[in-house]
């Protein structure tokens, strides 16, 4: 570091913000009163925020690509040396930036959320944690201060999740998320250590420096990052690692907005993003990340065609959304996957959000079959919901267009059969969602107990602001077909090294975008047509009419499959375990040995009968059975 | 001579058969005490004359007597019929057997054995065991009061009948 | 020498006081004569004296092992005293038997003729016998006393049967003499001195009670009066091995291969009936007759392995094991009489409850005799253990240790009764004498487990 | 009395030894053998004797009294045991009313 | 002297607590003493480079009573004298049964476990290990639970049968030293054992260790023990005890049967992994808590005897910070259990529920520790198993995969553990439940402390034992390479 920017060196105050928030509403939750909590919260990560803003202008004007900042030495044991460091560079930034924009604005609309829960305080406290967390995460300057946020992230998920933890299923739900985390994390550990073993060293820099010089195909690089793609798998909802993120809908709306929409679940992409240069030198790892991003990224879609619960839909479709990401890392568009993760974060947070302001009209309901016509009624609401729908469903000029189209070109270029499928999977999207859009919003309102009406401004305010983002969140990155200079993408690649060089041609790609484009206008058009044209359709899409569509309402029933396959006789073993060979085997070998001797001892004292005679005779017996041993021997 | 000892033998393993097999205590005590004196005949033979005169002195006169005394004392003199069960029985005899039997054959294979000193036939009277006795022998000869004092204390305190 | 004749004075002194009938006398007056014979034993030390045509060596061994009986005949004597309190009949008798069988102890220790030890095992035996009938009226009692006899009788029987077989083939009993006898052989002994070798050993195992001829003592330590037993299970033990060992370091050692075969298996025997034997046993005093075998076992062990300090660890094994042993008798005593009689394990409980001090020291009695550091008895069996493995005796030094376990379940299931609670709690009273006696002999065996020594010998 | 004085180089020390070897076990065997009490003291006796036969036979032959004199000592304590043997028995008849030695099984296990 | 000190503190204190009557007096002596002789101890590590205290004992044994101590010494030394104050202090509760001789036996096993961390010599080190029992037995005799009887009794014996066999491999050893024989581990360690009797011999010194700590399958002495013993006894037994079988077989083994040891690296290996997964899959099932965190804790163990033999620089490392984390943790944890079951009057998972309804600050407190159990980031378990499973990943992946199953796993029952506890609707039985009172909190915010301040600074622990375990590796290198030559 020629020029250490002294400003940069400032920058471990964007987590200590946070942290601080956590400890103070953590530590006088009892104390706090009304919005008090959130309000504190709000302003750490609002602070939070405006230093990564700080830092980004910072470190453009400062002309260097990264600094590292070393807080103090975390771990040294030997040649691992482990310093407690932060990396700021163009990628971290971005993150950061994402992380507390996105997390302020869903702490002050938590704040209107939240209001009346009698645990208010507990949750800004762990917002806080997590928001604390995922910054850690995005900001450390090698793996393991990477897993430590890592880690942590999942853990404030878990508290989050089960938030309202008097229900059993939520707490099962939290539970099921960090434990299938952990399997992931387990992977990312021994990768982590294996990086050491071949790198000598975890840091980013150092790694990533050494890493250049390695040949492609290696195997203990390919071995490195599939462990290390074990843990995003985990993180960020692949399958087959993907059915806690549905149910982690359990915990508040605001929480999945901020952790299972926009931050946390895409820390997997960030941090295969973060090794790029790793998994260049992989290309099995490559094709497997493409297969499994499709993979999920088709399945989940089809599975949300056929949900009825407004943030069921949203998580599978945030499924899907991180397969693209998924997609776009295999095929070596990092650059692409965190543009796509960036404007995802933006409308899926806002789709998020929407949700909660409608179920918080709707007074907790959250099946859309008994939803309709709060357009009138929730004006604000629709309209964001709406541009949220625009993009995520790829229509120009909304932000998803640009990130969505960004990854299918991609495929186009690698195989235009994975873009067909690709194609396939957003048009899905686009129907699902619009489904959404019409069920909510449109028709007549089909549950008469509630009186819907516009949520405060509190939480009007951020979805405003999401939209606003979602809207015009793809002209960071205007692709030169368009006039753009990809900057978005330019800004990163100076911390992602990309995997793939060659453009499509301009002609082919408008032909693309053309047909895709005509396409989801079809999708749209039917789905109008099913939902707002035959009122009682909502009635009939709850009846199951065939085999696969009841697959699908059930989610190919993989829940099931994990509990037959996975669950049960894990159960099954420990009982075994315990039953059998601890209280069986072990356990009674043990006390065998005592019982046995004990017996032996009961057979030996039958001896001492009490009777003379025998004495005598036993006497004799053994004074013969000497003498002959000794004339024998 | 040697028939003399085959004579004195034969008596001897018959009374000391006779003492395991026969019932009653008072024929018991007959033939044990006919066995000894064929005992004190050997001694005689092994030129062992105060051992002769000693052992007739102590088992016959006081042992035997002794023996007498106590089954008058406690009325056993009829037969009692105190038989141990047949397989008891059996196996002692067969015990007996075999134990003669394994001795016989550990002494059988003898050695030769080298007479300590060259052969005297006066040592075993009265003055040879006299010298020994009160010269080598005067620590456990004195000890040996002990012993009786012992055995006397002990007769008494059983035979005493307590108050 | 003075020491021994001293002893029989007193021993009949005693006899006439009781004739005198001055009960309050006997204790004092016995006491005073041990002492004084520990003394007088003292001042020959180191100088290693013969009497009476080497009839009697009375060497540092003997002086060793007469001092250690004498210490502990003391420490009987004294808990004699309130023992003896309630006994209206022969009180004087049975401290003059002790006596008595104490002199034949010590012929047991320094003899080097084979008359000698034939006299000294009958010197101590008969009183034995009697002592062990000592409560007439008991049925029990006299069964301990016939069976002791009679086995005693058969067993000596066989002995004289060996020593005779020796005697024909070395015309001599002088252990040093027969020593060079056998030396002569180079360890293939024509088959009749090996028969009697035999027969002596077994004469002499079957007084320290070795499986497979310990038949006779868990019955007689259970019908005998319970002081005479504690008086058994350590003075005749250590006399035994006294004995046994001087038997076979003047005499026997190096003893011919199957021999020492035979006493290797008898060693592993004793270990293994003792303790599987004792594993289930209810009666306290069968319990401790039972590990007494195997502490038999034990010394064996350390007799066997024939080394310089083979003495010395024998006498320490003796004396704390001696040292554990009484006290835990008289504290067995006291739970009897609390409990009406009863001799079963369950009489301890409550002990915790109602003397804790006493439960804290029965709990280091109980450890010594399993081996637990910091006790003594630990240390005497690390020596022993020390002993066995440097000679290369791996494989019954393991066996011995598997044993060693075993034996701690029944002294901690022992220790676990007097920590319990009891249903029906009887008063226990102790004497201040005996309190102070048990707490000495606890501290005692504390001292000798944590500040080491060794008795040159 | 010279006569008898030699009888002893005519006769072989292994009858001797044959002969003792077969009271002794006569005498065990009537240990085990009988369940009178008294009886078994004298089979006992027996079997002292037969020791003391060896050895004084021993003893001629080796010409060494030492032998003797040890017989002489068992003698002794023979005499003291079976008096303290028969007091016992007379105690145990009083007790119990029997000599009967299985009776003698209380003490066990 | 200072360890002389420091070995005394507490048994004199102990005596002279015999004497008193008033609880409170006691209590207050007790803890005292205990925070005294941390004091000293800190003071000892941070400013002491070596101490060493030598008597000669006897003159025919070879044995001194010889103190001393390295970096694995301190480690466990600071462990015992950082719980004991706590373990005492965990007993100032209402309760008035015999302080006196519980405050006793507490201080008796710190003495005795002292005793066993700075002994110098293998005779000594046996005479301090086997001392440690006899308080412990009592504690859980004469304080413990349900069956205790019977319990206490297998425990002893279980774990002496272990003892006696290391007492026989002292023995062997000491006739084996050159000259005058003795039992210094000095001269144990300059021994050159023959290689086919270190691979026996291994097994010998090793199967005490194992059964101590307790390595699978030597452990069926432990959930029923840990079940049955009191608040007290079980902290004792989990926080300090089972640490004595790690201590042992690094001071045993390594340096005295180097070749046994790498003879039997693997098998030992795989012995501890099947145990770290067996006793996980085993602890999901469990109802009884303490009986889960029994068989957690195993789980846990295993990982770092595991660790031990991997005999590379990071699991050792990781090993010892371990020994200081699993302690605290394990010991806040149990104290934590006794707390419920103080309030709930019940162990088992399925009457518990709703708690931090009840009890949010006890929720808090809990779910901190359980987060330092399954080592999260930033709490001490994590450091060090992060540093063992990179150890056992050195030696093969496999064994680091097996190993790193007590992250799943460890999350699996805990957090099912705490679920059942403290989460769930309102539960009826236990709605008067307090919350935590002011001594738990003087327990367990510090224990607590200690948790999150080592996950962030674990760097003082580490360095306190990087001497030692760079000599420890020194020792084995050599050994390493004579081992091949000697498995061909």
């Amino acid at each position: 570091m020629v020029a250490l920017n002294s400003y940069i060196t400032l920058s471990w105050l964007v987590p200590a913000f946070p942290l601080l928030g956590f400890l103070i509403t953590g530590m006088a939750k009892n104390r706090l009163k009304n919005n008090q909590a959130g309000i504190i919260a709000s302003i750490l990560v609002s602070l939070s925020f405006l230093m990564s803003a700080f830092l980004f202008f910072a470190l453009r004007s400062s002309g260097q690509e990264s600094a590292t900042v070393t807080l103090f030495n975390w771990i040294a044991a030997g040649d691992l040396k482990i310093p407690f460091a932060f990396l700021i560079d163009n990628l971290s930034v971005t993150m950061m930036l994402i992380v507390t924009g996105v997390g302020a604005l869903i702490h002050i609309y938590s704040i209107g959320y939240m209001h009346g829960d009698d645990r208010v305080n507990s949750f800004f406290a762990q917002m806080n944690l997590f928001t604390f967390s995922m910054l850690l995460l995005v900001m450390g300057a090698n793996y393991l201060i990477l897993f430590i946020g890592w880690e942590g992230v999942g853990f404030c998920s878990y508290l989050l999740i089960g938030f309202w933890f008097k229900n059993p299923a939520f707490n099962y739900a939290a539970r099921k998320a960090f434990v299938m985390n952990r399997i992931g994390d387990l992977g990312f550990i021994l990768g982590i250590i294996l990086l050491f073993f071949t790198f000598k060293s975890v840091g980013f820099t150092e790694v990533f420096s050494q890493a250049t010089s390695m040949h492609s195909g290696t195997p203990l690089v390919t071995l490195i990052t599939i462990l290390l793609l074990v843990g995003a798998v985990g993180k960020s909802a692949q399958i087959p690692l993907y059915t806690w993120l549905p149910d982690a809908m359990a915990g508040p709306t605001p929480v999945s907005a901020l952790i299972h929409a926009a931050t946390m679940v895409t820390a997997g992409i960030y941090m295969i993003a973060r090794s790029s240069i790793l998994y260049n030198l992989a290309p099995l790892t490559m094709n497997i990340m493409i297969i499994l991003g499709l993979a999920t990224a088709i399945f989940a879609a089809v599975i949300g065609l056929r949900q009825n619960d407004i943030k069921k839909v949203l998580a599978y479709s945030t499924v899907s959304q991180l397969g693209y990401m998924f997609l776009a890392l295999g095929l070596g568009a990092y650059s692409s996957a965190v543009f796509h993760l960036t404007t995802h974060a933006f409308f899926k947070a806002l789709l998020f959000l929407g949700a909660g302001s409608i179920i918080h009209a709707m007074g907790g309901e959250q099946d859309i079959r008994k939803m309709g016509g709060l357009r009138k009624k929730m004006p604000v609401t629709y309209f964001t919901f709406l541009a949220a729908t625009l993009a995520i469903s790829g229509i120009p000029p909304f932000s998803g267009f640009f990130s969505k189209d960004l990854i299918l070109s991609k495929a186009f270029e690698n195989n235009p059969l994975l873009y067909i499928l690709a194609l396939g999977g957003a048009l899905i999207t686009c129907f699902y969602m619009f489904r959404l859009l019409y069920l909510v919003f449109f028709g007549s309102q089909r549950l008469s107990t509630v009186h819907p009406h516009e949520s405060p401004r509190v939480m009007t305010f951020p979805l405003i602001i999401l939209s606003i983002l979602s809207v015009f969140g793809g002209f960071l990155n205007i692709p030169s077909l368009f006039g753009g200079d990809s900057r978005f993408g330019e800004f990163l690649n100076k911390s992602i090294i990309s995997g793939i060089t060659e453009e499509l041609g301009s002609a082919t790609e408008i032909g693309l975008i053309v047909s895709s484009l005509i396409l989801l206008g079809l999708v749209i058009l039917y789905a109008y047509r099913i939902y707002v044209k035959k009122a009682d359709i909502p009635v009939a899409d709850g009846v199951s009419t065939n085999i696969f569509s009841k697959a699908i309402e059930n989610k190919f029933y993989v829940d099931e499959i994990y509990s037959a396959v996975i669950e049960k006789p894990f159960g099954s073993l420990s009982d075994f375990f315990f039953n059998k060979v601890e209280n069986k085997v072990l356990d009674p070998a043990v006390d065998e040995v005592g019982i046995l001797t004990s017996k032996l001892g009961n057979l030996v004292r039958k001896l001492q009968q009490g009777n003379m005679s025998f004495y005598l005779f036993a006497m004799v017996a053994g004074i013969l059975l000497f003498i002959i041993f000794i004339l024998i021997v | 001579m040697i028939l003399l000892f085959y004579l004195l033998s034969a008596i001897m393993i018959i009374c000391a058969l006779a003492v395991v097999f026969s019932k009653n205590p008072i024929n018991n005590v007959i033939y044990l005490i006919v066995c000894f004196l064929a005992m004190a005949g050997h001694y005689i033979l092994l030129n062992a004359q105060f051992l002769a005169v000693v052992h007739i002195i102590v088992y016959t006169g006081a042992i035997m007597v002794l023996f007498l005394f106590v089954i008058m004392l406690l009325n056993l003199n009829k037969a009692i019929i105190l038989r141990k069960s047949t397989v008891t029985r059996v196996s002692a005899v067969i015990t007996g057997g075999v134990f003669f039997l394994v001795l016989l054959a550990a002494t059988r294979q003898t050695f030769e054995i080298h007479a300590r000193y060259p052969f005297a036939s006066d040592f075993g009277l009265v003055s040879g065991i006299g010298k020994v006795l009160f010269s080598e022998f005067l620590l456990p000869f004195e000890i040996s009061s002990i012993l009786f004092i012992s055995a006397m204390v002990g007769a008494l305190m059983f035979g005493k009948k307590d108050v | 020498m003075s020491a021994l004749i001293l002893l029989t004075v007193f021993g009949i002194i005693v006899l006439y006081l009781g004739f005198a009938n001055n009960k309050a006398l006997l204790a004092p007056v016995a006491i005073t004569g041990l002492v004084i014979s520990m003394i007088l034993s003292l001042k020959d030390w180191g100088l290693g004296s013969k009497y009476f045509h080497d009839m009697m060596i009375i060497d540092n061994f003997s002086i060793a092992f007469n001092v250690s009986m004498l210490i502990i005949t003391i420490l009987i004597f004294l808990f004699g005293i309130n023992y003896y309190r309630r006994m209206e009949h022969h009180v004087a008798e049975q401290y003059a038997l002790m006596i008595f069988a104490l002199t034949g102890a010590f012929l047991m220790t320094s003899f080097s003729n084979l008359i000698m030890l034939f006299l000294g095992i009958e010197i101590l035996s008969i009183p034995l016998y009697i002592l062990a009938g000592g409560k007439k009226t008991s049925y029990r009692s006299n069964e301990a006393s016939f069976k002791y006899f009679l086995l005693g009788s058969f067993a000596t029987a066989f002995f004289l049967f060996g020593i005779a077989l020796v005697y024909g083939a070395s015309a001599t009993f002088y252990l040093p003499e027969i020593k060079t006898y056998i030396a002569q052989f180079n360890g293939h002994l024509p088959p009749m001195v090996m028969l009697g070798l035999l027969f002596i050993l077994i004469g002499v195992a079957f007084k320290v009670a070795v499986a497979p001829f310990h038949f006779w003592s868990p019955d007689v330590y259970e019908g005998s009066p319970t002081l005479v037993t504690a008086f058994m299970a350590t003075v005749v033990k250590t006399a035994g091995f006294a004995a046994f060992y001087r038997l076979l370091g003047m005499g026997l050692l190096p003893l011919p291969a199957p021999l020492e075969k035979t006493l290797w298996v008898m060693t592993g025997l004793s270990l293994l009936v003792g303790n599987l034997a004792a594993l289930n046993q209810s009666n306290f005093k069968r319990l401790l007759a039972y590990s007494a075998i195997v502490h038999t076992g034990f010394m064996m062990l350390a007799m066997l392995s024939q080394h310089d300090s083979s003495a010395s660890v024998l006498l320490y094994y003796t004396f704390v094991y001696s040292l554990a042993t009484v006290p835990l008798f008289i504290i067995f005593i006291h739970m009897k009489r609390a409990s009406k009689g009863l001799e079963e394990l369950s009489i301890f409980r409550g002990l915790y409850k109602q003397k804790p001090w006493m439960a804290v020291f029965m709990t280091i009695l109980l450890m010594s005799l399993a081996g637990i550091p910091p006790t003594a008895g630990f240390l005497a069996k690390y020596r022993v253990f020390i002993l066995s493995i440097s000679r290369g005796y791996l494989a019954i030094s393991i066996f011995a240790i598997v044993m060693a376990i075993i034996g701690i379940y029944y002294y901690f299931y022992v220790l676990r009764e007097a920590f319990s609670e009891s249903d029906n709690p009887n008063p226990i009273e102790i004497s201040k004498l005996n309190a102070v006696l048990i707490v000495v002999c606890g501290v005692a065996v504390l001292l000798l487990g944590i500040f080491v020594f060794q008795i040159p010998i | 009395m010279k006569e008898i004085s030699s009888a002893i180089q005519l006769i072989p020390l292994e009858n001797y030894i044959v002969l003792s070897i077969a009271l002794f076990s006569i005498g065990m065997m009537g240990v085990l053998f009988r369940r009178n009490t008294i009886a078994i003291l004298m089979c006992l006796e027996l079997m002292f004797n037969s020791v003391n036969l060896l050895l004084t036979a021993f003893s001629a032959y080796h010409s060494d009294p030492s032998g003797q004199v040890f017989v002489f000592f068992i003698m002794i304590v023979a005499a003291a045991e079976i008096a303290v043997g028969l007091s016992i028995v007379v105690m145990m008849k009083r007790n119990v009313d029997s000599v009967d030695i299985n009776l003698l099984n209380r003490l066990k296990w | 002297m200072i360890l002389l000190i420091i070995l005394l503190i507490p048994i004199i204190t102990g005596l002279f607590l015999l004497v008193l009557r008033d609880p409170a007096t006691v209590r207050i002596i007790a803890l005292t003493s205990a925070i005294v002789n941390l004091l000293i101890t800190l003071g000892l590590i941070i400013s002491v480079p070596s101490a060493s205290y030598s008597v000669n004992w006897d003159n025919f044994m070879g044995t001194q009573f010889s103190l001393g101590f390295d970096g694995i010494s301190l480690i466990m030394l600071l462990l015992t004298n950082l719980l004991f104050p706590f373990i005492i202090l965990s007993g100032f509760t209402r309760s008035h049964v015999q302080i006196p001789v519980l405050n006793f036996l507490i201080l008796f096993t710190q003495s005795a476990l002292i005793g066993v961390f700075l002994a110098q010599n293998a005779f000594l080190f046996y005479i301090f290990w086997e001392l440690t029992l006899i308080p412990v037995y009592f504690i859980l005799l004469l304080w413990g639970g349900e069956n205790r009887r019977a319990i206490t009794l297998k425990f002893f014996i279980y774990t002496l049968t272990g003892s006696l066999f290391l007492l026989f491999g002292i023995i062997f050893l000491f006739q084996l030293t050159p000259g005058l024989h003795t039992t210094d581990f000095s001269a144990f360690n300059q021994l050159h054992i023959a290689a086919h009797t270190q691979t026996w011999l291994f097994w010998v010194l090793f199967i005490a260790f194992a059964i101590k700590m307790p390595v699978f399958p030597f452990h069926t002495w432990q959930p029923s023990t840990y079940t049955m013993a009191s608040k007290q006894g079980v902290m004792i037994l989990a926080g300090v005890l089972t640490k004595m079988g790690i201590y042992g077989a690094l001071r045993f083994l390594f340096p005295i049967v180097p070749q046994g040891v790498i003879y039997w690296q693997n098998t030992v290996i795989i012995m501890c992994l099947i145990g770290v997964v067996y006793a996980s899959v085993i602890a999901f099932r469990q109802t009884n808590i303490k009986k889960l965190i029994a068989f957690s804790s195993m789980a846990h163990i295993s990982l770092m005897a595991a660790a031990m033999f991997t005999l590379n620089y990071y699991s050792t490392q990781g090993l010892l910070f371990q020994v200081i984390s699993h302690g605290v943790t394990i010991v806040a944890l149990f104290y934590m259990v006794h707390l419920i079951q103080e309030r709930t009057s019940t162990l088992e998972l399925p009457h518990m529920g709703g708690l931090k309804l009840a009890a949010p600050n006890m929720a808090i407190l809990l779910l901190i520790i359980v987060l330092g159990s399954i080592a999260l980031p930033l709490t001490s378990g994590f450091v060090g198993e992060f540093l063992i499973i990179m150890g056992l990943a050195k030696l093969s992946i496999w064994f680091a995969v097996f190993g790193g199953t007590t992250m799943i796993l460890g999350a699996v029952y805990m957090l099912y553990a705490y679920q059942r506890i403290m989460l769930g609707d309102k539960n009826p039985a236990l709605a008067k439940v307090k919350d935590i009172r002011t001594l738990d909190y003087f327990i367990l915010i510090p224990l607590i402390a200690i948790i999150i301040i080592l996950g962030i600074f674990p760097q003082p622990i580490l360095n306190l034992v990087e001497v030692s375990v760079n000599s420890m590796q020194k020792l084995l290198i050599p050994a390493n390479e004579v081992v091949t030559l000697f498995v061909r």
